[in-house]
């Protein structure tokens, strides 16, 4: 049985990852899993410089999933190289580094550094962070700007280049074309849909931001109806995402033509989830008389 | 003065309830059984609890160890019905599973034998308070214990506290103990504690804080931040420190309100 | 205590109204409420001619939400000017007509059709259906259509007309404020959101038409920034909804900037909700001492 | 013949669970008590269940009324577990408390006395046939059911159906009666019968349907659409006939399978 799938010339060994912010660095979950076994992670959001992210509270709970306003909390991309990077290098999986920015110089100088790491085959560029003021959210809304930043760090960068597209667009398919066209070698959607919370009793706002982005099941049918409209847009590998809980979910992407999925919140309620996913792909794979995971892609009748 | 900065392994598995004790209306006491070995477990640790069968209650449920007994291998959950989740929760029944995550988490420190300590724990804040008391008394700590509430009703468990220390109560309708905030009861004007250890509503922590700090007095407090993972992953529980935004999950929930900024 | 809010000069004996294609005409709930207490009802989408809708199946389950796919399904507006009226025409509550069309002729025709109706004092003009192949959402996602078809009925329609506004764009303010630009009374919000279901097992798609459109608890974050939006760029009033279930969610739609709320799905959890929803409304303006509603409005601190 | 046209007062109400009884590991009899006269209730009509405390079954669940019981005002409903809802539903215990909406739909007809009518019920699909069942053999109707399922284990409360009818039995295994789909069960080749009634799997109904058409028998099926509100409101669960798309909540749940347009 073959659970492998590419993203460009990259081998998975199976299309399940982790999706960025929802997964640490890795090391958080090595208590329940054996890291080794993904078929990748894509590591918190990392910027050029250092970054507190937004102040608390940063979550809300709500039906059927969750509001966060982290804004990319993180180190900088130094740290990531000179400390962190060291901690996970020896993983056996693809490490993506998702990579942030204010400005398209920040992107271009985060992915050059980036590029210099051996044991890191990709990035997944973020054009999609709702929770940033600058930049984000703001580059993967209109056409024009999402080809700028994707054209500028493809410049620079050489390996894999996923970019991450944001929901909160009238037209997903289109914006994937677009970064299609200026040499993307993948698309990863969805980001998180900007939403909010607010409390009737204190009359305030959940999160200091106000607006956060909502994930968890309760995006699942607009992230798989994205899912479905991109990748009949686009030639290019589509990873798929947005309330993924069990191996049912992550198959429904692939029918809808993911080439590989990305576990996120589920990995707040069970830290072991994405390994009962792949198991769970593979019992399915035999249920139904599947040799190749690579049949299920678009697979939908 | 011992304190645990190493994150003892974690686990995550259905836990078999042993018992599901009612305190009064709104308070309850899971005890449930663990499969791993928990002597280790420390004071101040949490568990996350799956609330299952529903989506109401999304997210696991951080709630505080209150106790540990070793010898059955099994740990108290004392927990205030106060929303959707924990309501679910107190209907579990002897014999069933609950999936639980633990320990999570970094402990009080246990200070050094023959000193002094003042524990204060405001409504269901008491529940980390029992087993640091319980440890504080086996390392010949003198305890001292202030539990506080609005009435009667959030006074709980005071026979139980009652075994490792003085008790000393405060509630703000004065229907049992002084009357008042427990930051106003007369034992927190002594100032010969060698640390005072505080959960409780965060206006109280920080008021305690204040008092500790003015009469020169160590503090802990445990925080009670939203938390979406428990583990660090998802930077949703900070709080801002001396260091920057802190997990609360993982860099706490324990923390020297030293290293707290409180006014950020 | 004072429930009573306005859109336009129409006054509401209170905010709660009841959402198109969720509450039939009104009798279908006579077993179970008192119709009069409402503020209003919407009834199901009216387009010029009868139409038959989607083919079955047209409904799927999701994490706390429902998709559907009835795509207008209806007798045409002739019917429900010679026979429906007259079977609802003696509600005391304000009954609003929603408008579609496939072409602006059509919206038109129809509106100047409700126009002579006495006891209809106004119409909610629907440019976000997302289920259907012409016209319909494609109305609403882009400013020069929504302002076309605005301005066209706004010519023939002398009552209030509510325009009511898709979620799937990039931008929903510009769009409300476009609206208004032309003479929209007010603006409702959310419809749908545009999604999909698979049914792995099967690998079809859960729904004849493959997508349709999300509603219920799980769009609610979604709505609430929608409408705190919206509250931001326009002077009318707002018609806040998207998976309100209880008095509290009603409560932080008008926080929000509501002036009126509909319940969509809820109705058909429970019946009588909507009575609850008003009930549970002044439990909370005793509780936290509000003596007119109108306070609650945008009143998020 | 009677049929009833005109739909009876609807409530949505708590009802007390008086028993919940287990038929096997997939089906289970909940018995409900009402607080409105239930006597005028119809064969064919079903309810709308409540899955509380949960999203994961977030819409209600139509299920057929199985039985009444005027005597003491309760109804029975046959339940079989497929999925989350009808798994949490089974969990009900006698003296808890359970959201229906009822009766909802339009009724098999009642064929006049002396004549002959045989219902076909596949797996879960009995559920409505019982009632109908008792309601013929008052009625004096010469009453022949035949139960059809997979195995052993989908043909369910024969001695139930016995008291109202003779029965006949068919499975795909062959565990029991004869082997095969109930279309080829040989009492299906009679032809003399004035009604036939059925439920059950789409396929089964359209064959049934056939055969019936065939032998120019009249034949009235409950269809079992995907439904959201149950009442007409939301248009969901419409099936095409002879007059367009109609409601299976309010139009239905039994037709007869002249106006369906099955091959639309
Ligand atoms: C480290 C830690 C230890 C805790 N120990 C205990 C304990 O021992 N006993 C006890 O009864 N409670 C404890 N709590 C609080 C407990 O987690 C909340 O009361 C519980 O999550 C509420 O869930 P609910 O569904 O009943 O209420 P909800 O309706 O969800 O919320 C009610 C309130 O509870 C709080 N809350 C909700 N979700 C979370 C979350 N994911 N993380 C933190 N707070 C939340 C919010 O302030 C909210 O307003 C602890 C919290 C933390 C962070
Ligand atoms: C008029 C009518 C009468 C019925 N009578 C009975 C009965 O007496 N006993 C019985 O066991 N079952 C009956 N059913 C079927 C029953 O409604 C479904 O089995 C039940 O809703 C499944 O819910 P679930 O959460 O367990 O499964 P899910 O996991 O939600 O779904 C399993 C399957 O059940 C069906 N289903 C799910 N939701 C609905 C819905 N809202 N409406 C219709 N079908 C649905 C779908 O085919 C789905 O694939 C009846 C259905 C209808 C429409
Ligand atoms: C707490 C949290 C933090 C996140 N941080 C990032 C991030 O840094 N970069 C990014 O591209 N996406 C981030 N995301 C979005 C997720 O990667 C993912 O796109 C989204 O949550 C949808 O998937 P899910 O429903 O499976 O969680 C974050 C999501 C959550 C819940
Ligand atoms: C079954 C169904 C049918 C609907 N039909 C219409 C319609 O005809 N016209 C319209 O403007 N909106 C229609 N809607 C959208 C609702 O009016 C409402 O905008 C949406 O459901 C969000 O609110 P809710 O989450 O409270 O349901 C329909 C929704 C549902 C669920
Ligand atoms: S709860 Fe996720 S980092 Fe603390
Ligand atoms: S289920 Fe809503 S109309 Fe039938």
């Amino acid at each position: 049985m073959n659970l492998a799938v590419k993203i460009g010339d990259l081998e998975f060994k199976n299309p399940v990852m982790t999706a960025s912010g929802t997964f640490g660095y890795g090391p958080e979950f090595e208590d329940f899993i054996d890291i080794n076994r993904l078929g990748g992670i894509v590591v918190k959001g990392t910027t050029l410089h250092h970054r507190e992210g937004n102040a608390y509270p940063r979550m809300a709970e709500t039906p059927s999933g969750m509001l966060n306003a982290v804004g990319l909390q993180n180190k900088g991309v130094d740290v990531f190289c000179n400390d962190i990077y060291h901690k996970i290098k020896h993983y056996d999986t693809n490490i993506f580094v998702n990579v942030s920015g204010s400005t398209i110089e920040e992107y271009i100088e985060t992915a050059e550094r980036i590029n210099e790491l051996d044991h890191i085959p990709g990035i997944e560029l973020n054009i999609s962070c709702p929770n940033v003021k600058e930049g984000g959210m703001a580059f993967g809304t209109s056409c024009p700007s999402a080809v700028a930043v994707t054209h500028a760090v493809r410049e620079v960068y050489k390996k894999t280049m996923v970019v991450k597209l944001s929901p909160n667009v009238t037209n997903i398919a289109e914006i994937a074309k677009a970064v299609e066209g200026v040499g993307a070698d993948g698309v990863s959607l969805i980001n998180t849909l900007l939403a909010m919370a607010i409390n009737a009793e204190t009359k305030k706002s959940v999160l200091s931001t106000i607006t956060g982005g909502l994930s968890g099941p309760a995006i699942k049918p607009i992230a798989l109806r994205m899912v479905w409209q991109v990748a009949q847009a686009v030639k290019i590998p589509i990873i798929g995402m947005g309330g993924i809980m069990n191996a049912t979910d992550a198959i429904e992407f692939m029918l809808a033509g993911s080439t590989a999925i990305q576990v996120g919140t589920a990995n707040f309620i069970d830290p072991a989830v994405t390994i009962k996913i792949i198991d769970g792909i593979e019992d399915y794979m035999r249920r139904h008389k599947i040799d190749d995971v690579n049949d299920l892609i678009g697979g939908m009748l | 003065m011992t304190s645990n900065t190493e994150l003892s392994k974690k686990y995550v598995e259905l836990l078999k309830v042993i018992n599901n004790r009612t305190v009064n209306k709104d308070y309850y006491i899971l005890e449930v059984e663990c499969s791993h070995d928990i002597s280790n477990i420390l004071p101040g640790q949490f568990v996350e609890l799956l609330v299952e069968d529903t989506r109401n209650a999304f997210l696991r449920r951080p709630i505080s160890i209150y106790d540990v007994h070793p010898e059955r291998n099994t740990m108290d959950l004392l927990i205030q019905i106060v929303g959707e989740g924990t309501r679910l929760l107190s209907k579990l029944k002897k014999g069933d599973y609950v999936d639980v995550m633990y320990p999570l988490g970094k402990s009080f420190s246990i200070i050094d034998s023959g000193k002094k300590a003042l524990l204060v724990g405001g409504g269901v804040g008491v529940a980390p308070l029992l087993y640091l008391a319980k440890k504080l008394q086996k390392n010949n700590v003198e305890v001292h214990i202030l539990l506080g509430g609005r009435g009667n009703d959030n006074i709980i468990e005071t026979s139980n506290f009652k075994k490792y220390g003085k008790i000393y109560v405060s509630t703000e309708d004065a229907s049992i103990g002084e009357k008042g905030f427990v930051t106003q009861h007369s034992i927190m004007q002594e100032s010969d504690f060698d640390m005072i250890y505080s959960c409780g509503p965060d206006p109280m922590m920080r008021a305690v804080a204040k008092i500790a700090s003015q009469n020169n007095i160590n503090c802990e407090v445990s925080l009670e931040n939203m938390m979406a993972c428990g583990i660090g992953a998802c930077l949703c529980c900070v709080t801002p420190t001396t260091s920057g935004h802190q997990c609360v999950c993982t860099d706490g929930p324990v923390f020297n309100t030293e290293v707290l900024e409180w006014n950020k």
